[in-house]
């Protein structure tokens, strides 16, 4: 019964854990593309080859194009149009060409008019240079290499290999840069900054206020109030940014409202990094204190009444309750939310980059957020998945660590009895 | 939740209700506003609607440029929130129930893994997400992003039940067994009726995050034909060719009806499961 | 076991179904489009196929085949989304058959093997190919091979807010003059400065919306580095110009410096952007040809000509008036059959005839792509395009394709904007972009 | 069908809490498995039923081994503490359930639950959902579903502990006659004597996982082997004193009492006793008088009960027929009935 969910987990859980684990030591990105590379030499891989192997940079270099017999031998055995041969080899046998183009002129003027498929595959056959040429195959490459009169030594084809491979190789390149950028730095500020803030603010103070103020209010009155702060939960992300958007806009409610003020209006969500925290913090703090909420409700409505009636009959005020009745046995449910939503809140990017997308700069960027932007979203398109995996790596530690932390906290050990039932 | 009242005839409760209703006061407005702008139009400058109107919900007849049918879209919103639901309820009532009754080697730590996968910033793995998805051909298909996205929230609703599980009295199910029913006859005629309770829950909630859902159907099925409301919203608004807070938000009041109708039949069932956390 | 039999005879008729619907229409061929950046007036880059398709199928129908093309369209508003969508979809093997994406992408596509070349199904020498200017052919090829048919072309000038310019004291002549003079060089980016400080000292505009810049990051950017002397790239190698980058940072800087340019200018809503330029409330900008679709078809700006004064990006210390093309191309993906990309490649052909491409050119202010294109009627009649043709298009660069450029684009934008946003100073956005650069990059781009 | 616990030890984890039990339950006999909480009489009630497997040992049924059978294939009918009716069905269907289980036809399994309805009276609540119940009401349901699939053996685990006083003495004999009507054999799991000693044929007190003593009532009540046996039967309990060996006497080490007793010839001299004295032992009819000071009088309406201090600090307890002339405060001089004294060793064990 448990293998449906076990399979799921598996297979959308824990590998995707070991892939991120994977592409993190890796150099994955839109140019090496995820399943691998070829083998090809372009003019990047002459530049890296200049520097060590200067012949052979200097003597790939440049695309030669030869009409000769092995070429025209090739070309009658793919059966095409039995004119092409002839033509060539009684027109343009030891031709040579300095670029592909220039011998493709030649064959797209014969008489048999072949197509430009055609043209491709006979100009193939007479190309007796490796550049631009894709290999499949580090093999294949080498091989054309010494056809071409290049003896390579074992750590030259290594090298040759290297300059010339496309794919994605092993590095751990992508933590250096985690470790050394003063802008993973900043980011990773940022985000102990979010979370601190939104936390402490939110999460425990603001649903902490909530369900005492609640608990002093008449039931009916008290639920309409909780159902008014669990609203931003339950709204699906996208409407719920719209409405911060709304109101924060250029043209939205508060540069209306302070228009009646005669203060010009101006983007309040974008306007400068303070206003963008100001913003960021509120829109996901709404949302955070309704977990808080419940919580603490719950609890106040587990303490027993007579310790309310106790108090007031011992001369205790409002104040006086809350800090001696209520926020003693309200230590637990603290704790749990606290470490709860803090790995809530590491996650979470919804909110901010559908707000202010880590703007404005990279003001509002935390660190999932960026891990989004390196592997899959940015305006060059170069999606750094090798990076982004490191990053989100860096996270899954984290939530490791703190999930850990927590399960000691709340003494997993005695969540988990024994069945009663042996069969 | 048991209304009983608690208040105490010692403290007033009007200034708490004033203060609380001060600051929940911007919230309201937002949603006040959201619902008031769809159906009317203002003055440039004023507050104040001056006509009312329907023309914003023309792209329920209209079909806008460059985006796909509405109803379809909708359509597939309900698809994948149902699916949703379906599958995290069969799977994590099954779950649960083993996790909370049955004698499995390594139960203490498919237990553990679980809680701690409950608590996992799992969105940030989308990208081996998506590697695993496409390499079981499932990239930019409902059901692949279905599985996805109940996998994810897997944890959670089996730690729910199981939680809720423990609450059965460990004697229904002896009586059961001694009655001489099999196992899975005990969990699906004794144990089940008595979770309804949390069933219910469980299942609403993950209607509701299933509807919500944005960035995983954004990322892993672009495509138009399986677009959902999160993306097709997301994407009015990105547009900002088009850029009309009025449209967006009568698209968006659109897209909340059904949450806000299910939150005001099932605000009870609910409140049930996000109190729930504390069990675990 | 009584099920094998019956999923046998169903697959039986499934695949006799399927067959048969092959006979019924020999070639029945669905060709998907995606477009990225496209907003309502650039209907035309997805919709040409449709026009394409129409003269394909007659011309089958003479030569006696049956053919039958569905276009599916999908048009991106955004460029981030679209990336996104198109890299994984191509990963997944489920890519559209054509794109219509920016030039720079096909640098690290062609290298993950994610796009075919063009030149392997369209023969470069053939009508309407061979009339495409070369220096776009230029900018679709990469490692010796055509990988784009180019889509459009563009470039992006400076605008001057005409009634602003003469409040502070220029004459119409000299508003007449202004773009000879940027071309000269004797109208500098000190000037740009100066006289938007004018503006806003006078009081036409307010502080922060003197030098009005594009709100995000884009091609652009590289325009200023040019105008200060930089060079993105020499004989495939990337080049980081440092001293020019240092005094591009510098402007942006000492424009912020100067209060009038906002320091948190990036990331504003370009709606709102929108709005303010074409209603008068930015001095000087600088946008694209194709912002003139937008703001008059769009944003009501009715009479332009009056108003707008139009110029290359003048040049800064060091360097000279330039603009950038950044065009648009068709590309073809990989894994597909033969047969559909042959068809598709077709399709770009009939595309990129003049009379269709110059449906897109006016429609939404780009600039058309071949000598022959400025002689169709719609094209030639159009004021805009031909005078931003003639004054622009032969000062255009382009941004390199080069795998490695978006790394490299990344890493100076970053700089960019911290230094912009005061986050650090011009030297040391500079030095951390060259440590990033070299570290990253190494062998593959030239420090100077 | 005899029941027979041959050698059943039971540990969970490190923890041993039965070990090399030997039980014999009759055909048709009713024993109590009695004793405090934790001693272990549910383990081996759960052992009995299956739904907890034997460390080592062996179980049978009659003649059939059931040690290593699931709960489903041993045929047994339980009655547990809480009932554990199953609230989502009505009590037809509760009491069917069993039949539902075996697949027996619909017509057929409501015969049965009429039939067995009718013999526990509640033929009139079929229809009712448990929460509709009474107690009582349940706990007859609780009965039928046990009875309704003739068990080779009735299991009862405290079935009146959640029962008001007076149902209890209702109930109690309820059971009783069912299960003399039926001729099941049945265990019953109860801390409380009272219980145990209305109900069953033959009772086995345990303690600490090992059953201390197993006879009848009043075998049981008149010749515990043990001071725990005897002083956990009886109302109110019996008062122990403790004291020493002394010439074949016991005696308190103050002296203040010396009591001659014929079990105590050959214990030497100073060896450490416990004397005890039930209740109906010490009053005016007794052989050996002593002293001491009412510190406690109540009555029970047709008796009265005294705590007596004697002068070293111990305590006697007293039962009598009701009299007015003793207050709390008063010096008494009672007797104790030297025959009826019960005397055990520092280990506990009667002497």
């Amino acid at each position: 019964m448990i293998a449906p969910a076990a399979i799921m987990i598996f297979l959308f859980f824990l590998m995707p854990v070991g892939l991120t684990a994977i592409f993190a030591m890796t150099s994955m990105s839109t140019a090496t593309g995820i399943s691998g590379g070829v083998w090809q030499v372009t003019q990047g891989a002459v530049n890296r080859l200049e520097g060590d192997m200067p012949a052979l940079a200097e003597g790939i270099a440049q695309p030669r194009f030869v009409v000769d017999e092995e070429g025209l031998a090739a070309l009658e055995a793919l059966k095409l149009k039995p004119g092409y041969v002839i033509e060539l080899r009684a027109e343009h046998v030891g031709e040579v060409f300095p670029s592909r183009r220039e011998a493709e002129r030649v064959i797209k003027a014969l008489k048999d008019r072949p197509s430009t498929r055609e043209v491709k595959q006979i100009s193939d056959l007479f190309n007796r240079s490796v550049l631009n040429t894709r290999f499949e195959s580090r093999e294949a490459l080498v091989r054309s290499l010494e056809k071409l009169g290049f003896k390579l030594t074992p750590e030259e084809r290594d090298k040759v290999a290297t300059a010339t491979y496309t794919g994605w190789v092993w590095t751990t390149d992508n933590f250096r840069m985690i470790g050394n950028s003063p802008d993973m730095a900043q980011i990773f500020l940022n985000t102990a900054f979010y979370v601190a803030v939104t936390l402490l603010l939110f999460n425990v103070s603001y649903a902490l206020f909530l369900a005492v103020t609640t608990h002093y209010m008449p039931p009916t009155t008290a639920s309409v109030f909780r159902a008014i702060w669990l609203l931003p939960r339950i709204t699906p992300v996208v409407i719920y940014v719209l409405m911060w958007k709304w109101l924060t806009w250029d043209n939205g409610f508060l540069s209306l409202l302070m228009g009646q003020f005669g203060v010009p209006p101006k983007n309040y969500l974008l306007d400068n990094s303070y206003n963008a925290w100001f913003f960021v913090i509120l829109i996901n703090g709404f949302i955070g204190a309704s977990m808080g909420m419940l919580v603490f409700s719950s609890a106040i409505k587990a303490i027993p009444e007579t310790q309310f009636h106790a108090s007031e009959v011992d001369g205790a005020s409002r104040w006086q309750q809350i800090r001696y009745i209520i926020l003693p046995q309200l230590r637990w449910p603290i704790l749990f939310v606290t470490c709860y939503q803090t790995l809530s809140l590491l996650a979470s990017f919804q909110e901010i980059h559908l707000s202010t997308r880590g703007g404005p700069g990279k003001a509002t960027e935390v660190w999932s957020l960026a891990a989004f932007h390196t592997a899959l979203n940015n305006y060059t398109g170069n999606l750094e998945y090798g990076l982004g995996a490191a990053m989100a790596l860096v996270l899954v530690v984290v939530g490791l660590v703190l999930s850990l932390i927590y399960l000691r906290v709340f003494r997993y050990d005695t969540l988990i009895s024994k069945p009663l039932i042996e069969d | 939740m048991s209304e009983q009242s608690k208040v105490s005839a010692n403290f007033s409760s009007l200034p708490v209700i004033l203060l609380l209703g001060l600051v929940s006061l911007p919230l309201v407005l937002m949603y006040a506003y959201l619902l008031l702008d769809t159906v009317s139009n203002s003055e440039a400058g004023s507050l104040i609607p001056s006509e009312f109107t329907l023309e914003h919900w023309s792209f329920l007849w209209q079909m806008k440029p460059g985006k796909p049918n509405i109803w379809l879209v909708t359509l597939n919103t309900f698809i994948f929130a149902s699916c949703i639901t379906a599958v995290i309820l069969i799977v994590s009532s099954m779950a649960g129930y083993v996790l909370s009754r049955l004698n499995l080697p390594a139960r203490g730590f498919f237990l553990a893994g679980v809680m701690v996968l409950h608590a996992f910033p799992s969105v940030t793995l989308i990208i081996a997400i998506f590697i695993v998805l496409q390499y079981i051909g499932l990239y930019n298909s409902l059901v692949g992003v279905i599985l996805v996205k109940s996998a994810i929230d897997l944890p959670l609703g089996i730690w729910l039940m199981k939680g809720f599980y423990d609450t059965v009295p460990w004697e229904i199910e002896m009586a059961g067994i001694v009655d001489g029913a099999s196992r899975f006859a005990v969990w699906r005629r004794l144990v089940l009726p008595q979770i309804k309770p949390a069933i219910m829950a469980l299942g609403l909630f993950s209607f509701l995050t299933g509807w919500s859902e944005f960035i995983l159907p954004q990322v892993l099925a672009p495509g138009a034909h399986v677009q959902v409301l999160s993306v097709y919203l997301a994407s009015l608004i990105a547009d900002d060719n088009n850029f009309d807070f009025a449209t967006f938000k009568a698209v968006g009041v659109f897209y909340v009806i059904p949450v806000l109708i299910l939150y005001v039949f099932f605000q009870k069932h609910l409140m049930n499961i996000y109190g729930g956390g504390t069990k675990g | 076991m009584t099920v094998l039999p019956i999923l046998k005879s169903a697959t039986l008729a499934a695949v006799l179904l399927a067959s048969t619907a092959v006979f019924a229409s020999a070639r029945d061929v669905t060709i998907s489009v995606w477009s990225g950046g496209s907003g309502p007036n650039d209907n035309y880059r997805t919709d040409a196929f449709d026009i394409a398709a129409d003269i394909l199928e007659r011309e089958a129908a003479i030569r006696g085949e049956e053919l039958n093309i569905i276009i599916q369209k999908t048009p991106y508003n955004g460029w981030e989304d679209f990336k996104q969508a198109l890299t994984l979809a191509a990963e997944a093997k489920k890519a559209p058959n054509i794109v219509a994406t920016g030039h720079e992408d096909i640098g690290p596509w062609a290298q993950s093997g994610l796009i075919v070349p063009v030149e392997d199904f369209i023969d470069l020498d053939s009508w309407p190919i061979s009339d495409i200017y070369p220096n776009l052919m230029e900018i679709g090829s990469f490692n010796g091979a055509v990988y784009g048919i180019p889509q459009d072309a563009e470039s992006r000038p400076m605008f001057f807010w005409k009634p602003y310019m003469k409040a502070i004291g220029y004459t119409d002549a000299d508003i007449d003059a202004l773009p000879v003079k940027v071309e000269k060089g004797e109208y500098t980016l000190k000037n740009v400065l100066e006289d938007a400080k004018k503006m806003q000292d006078k009081g036409l505009v307010q502080a922060g919306y003197g030098f009005y810049p594009r709100t995000n990051n884009g091609p652009d950017y590289w325009q200023f580095y040019t105008s200060f002397g930089g060079v993105m790239e020499e004989e495939g190698k990337l080049v980081f110009d440092k001293a020019a980058m240092k005094r591009t940072y510098q402007y942006f800087a000492d424009l912020v410096k100067a209060g009038v340019t906002k320091k948190n200018h990036i990331g504003m809503p370009g709606d709102q952007w929108w709005k303010e330029v074409a209603t008068g409330k930015a001095g000087i900008w600088h946008g694209g040809t194709w912002h003139y679709a937008r703001l008059v078809n769009q944003e009501g700006l009715k009479d332009f000509f009056g108003n707008v004064q139009f110029t290359l990006i003048p040049a800064g210390e060091g360097g000279k008036a330039n603009t950038l093309t950044h065009p648009l191309v068709y590309l073809l993906t990989s894994g597909h059959t033969e047969e559909e990309t042959q068809i598709a490649a077709d399709l770009i052909k009939i595309a990129s005839e003049p009379r269709i491409n110059a449906l897109h050119a006016i429609k939404s202010a780009h600039l058309g792509i071949s000598p022959s294109e400025t002689k169709v009627d719609l094209y030639a009649g159009d004021r805009w395009a031909f005078e931003a043709t003639e004054r622009l298009l032969p000062h255009a660069n382009a941004m390199p394709n080069n795998a490695d450029f978006g790394k490299y684009w990344t890493i100076m934008w970053k700089n960019f904007e911290a230094s912009w946003t005061g986050a650090k100073t011009a030297d040391a956005a500079v030095n951390d972009a060259e440590n990033e650069l070299k570290s990253t990059l190494g062998y593959a781009i030239i420090i100077r | 069908m005899r029941i027979l616990l041959d050698k059943f030890s039971k540990s969970f984890g490190a923890t041993k809490v039965i070990e090399d039990m030997d039980l014999n339950v009759g055909s048709g006999e009713m024993l109590a498995l009695l004793g405090p909480s934790g001693c272990g009489k549910s383990t081996t009630l759960f052992a009995i039923c299956g739904i907890h497997r034997p460390t080592s040992g062996r179980i049978l049924f009659g003649n059939r081994d059931v040690t290593s059978l699931s709960s489903q294939e041993r045929n047994v009918g339980v009655v547990f503490q809480s009932y554990a009716l199953y609230p989502h069905m009505t009590v037809a269907e509760n009491i069917g359930f069993p039949l539902t289980v075996r697949r027996m036809t619909a017509a057929e399994i409501n015969k049965r639950v009429a039939e067995i309805a009718a013999l526990v009276h509640i033929d009139n609540l079929l229809d009712r959902k448990p929460s509709q119940l009474s107690g009582g009401q349940q706990q007859r349901v609780a009965l039928a579903r046990a009875l309704i699939r003739r068990p080779d053996v009735l299991l009862l685990d405290e079935p009146l502990a959640n029962l008001d006083a007076k149902l209890r003495l209702e109930m109690r004999s309820e059971i009783r006659r069912l299960q003399k009507e039926t001729g099941i054999t049945a265990i019953l799991v109860t801390h409380d004597q009272v219980e145990a000693m209305s109900m069953c044929d033959r009772i086995a007190i345990m303690k600490a996982g090992e059953i201390v003593q197993i006879a009848t009532p009043s075998e049981m009540y008149n010749d515990p082997r043990t001071a725990f046996v005897a002083g956990f039967l009886g109302n109110p309990p019996i008062s122990f004193l403790t004291g020493r060996a002394k010439q074949g006497a016991f005696a308190l080490d103050d002296g203040g009492l010396k009591l001659p007793l014929a079990a105590l010839s050959g214990i030497p001299d100073g060896t450490a006793l416990t004397l005890g004295i039930r209740p109906e032992h010490f009053g005016i009819g007794g052989d050996v008088p002593v002293e001491g000071k009412v510190t406690f009088a109540e009555t029970q309406g047709r008796e009265n009960l005294y705590d007596v201090v004697l002068p070293d600090g111990s305590a006697l307890r007293s039962i009598q027929p009701a009299r007015s002339d003793v207050k709390p405060g008063d010096s008494v001089r009672w007797s104790l009935d030297s025959k009826a004294a019960l005397v055990f060793g520092e280990d506990g064990r009667r002497l």
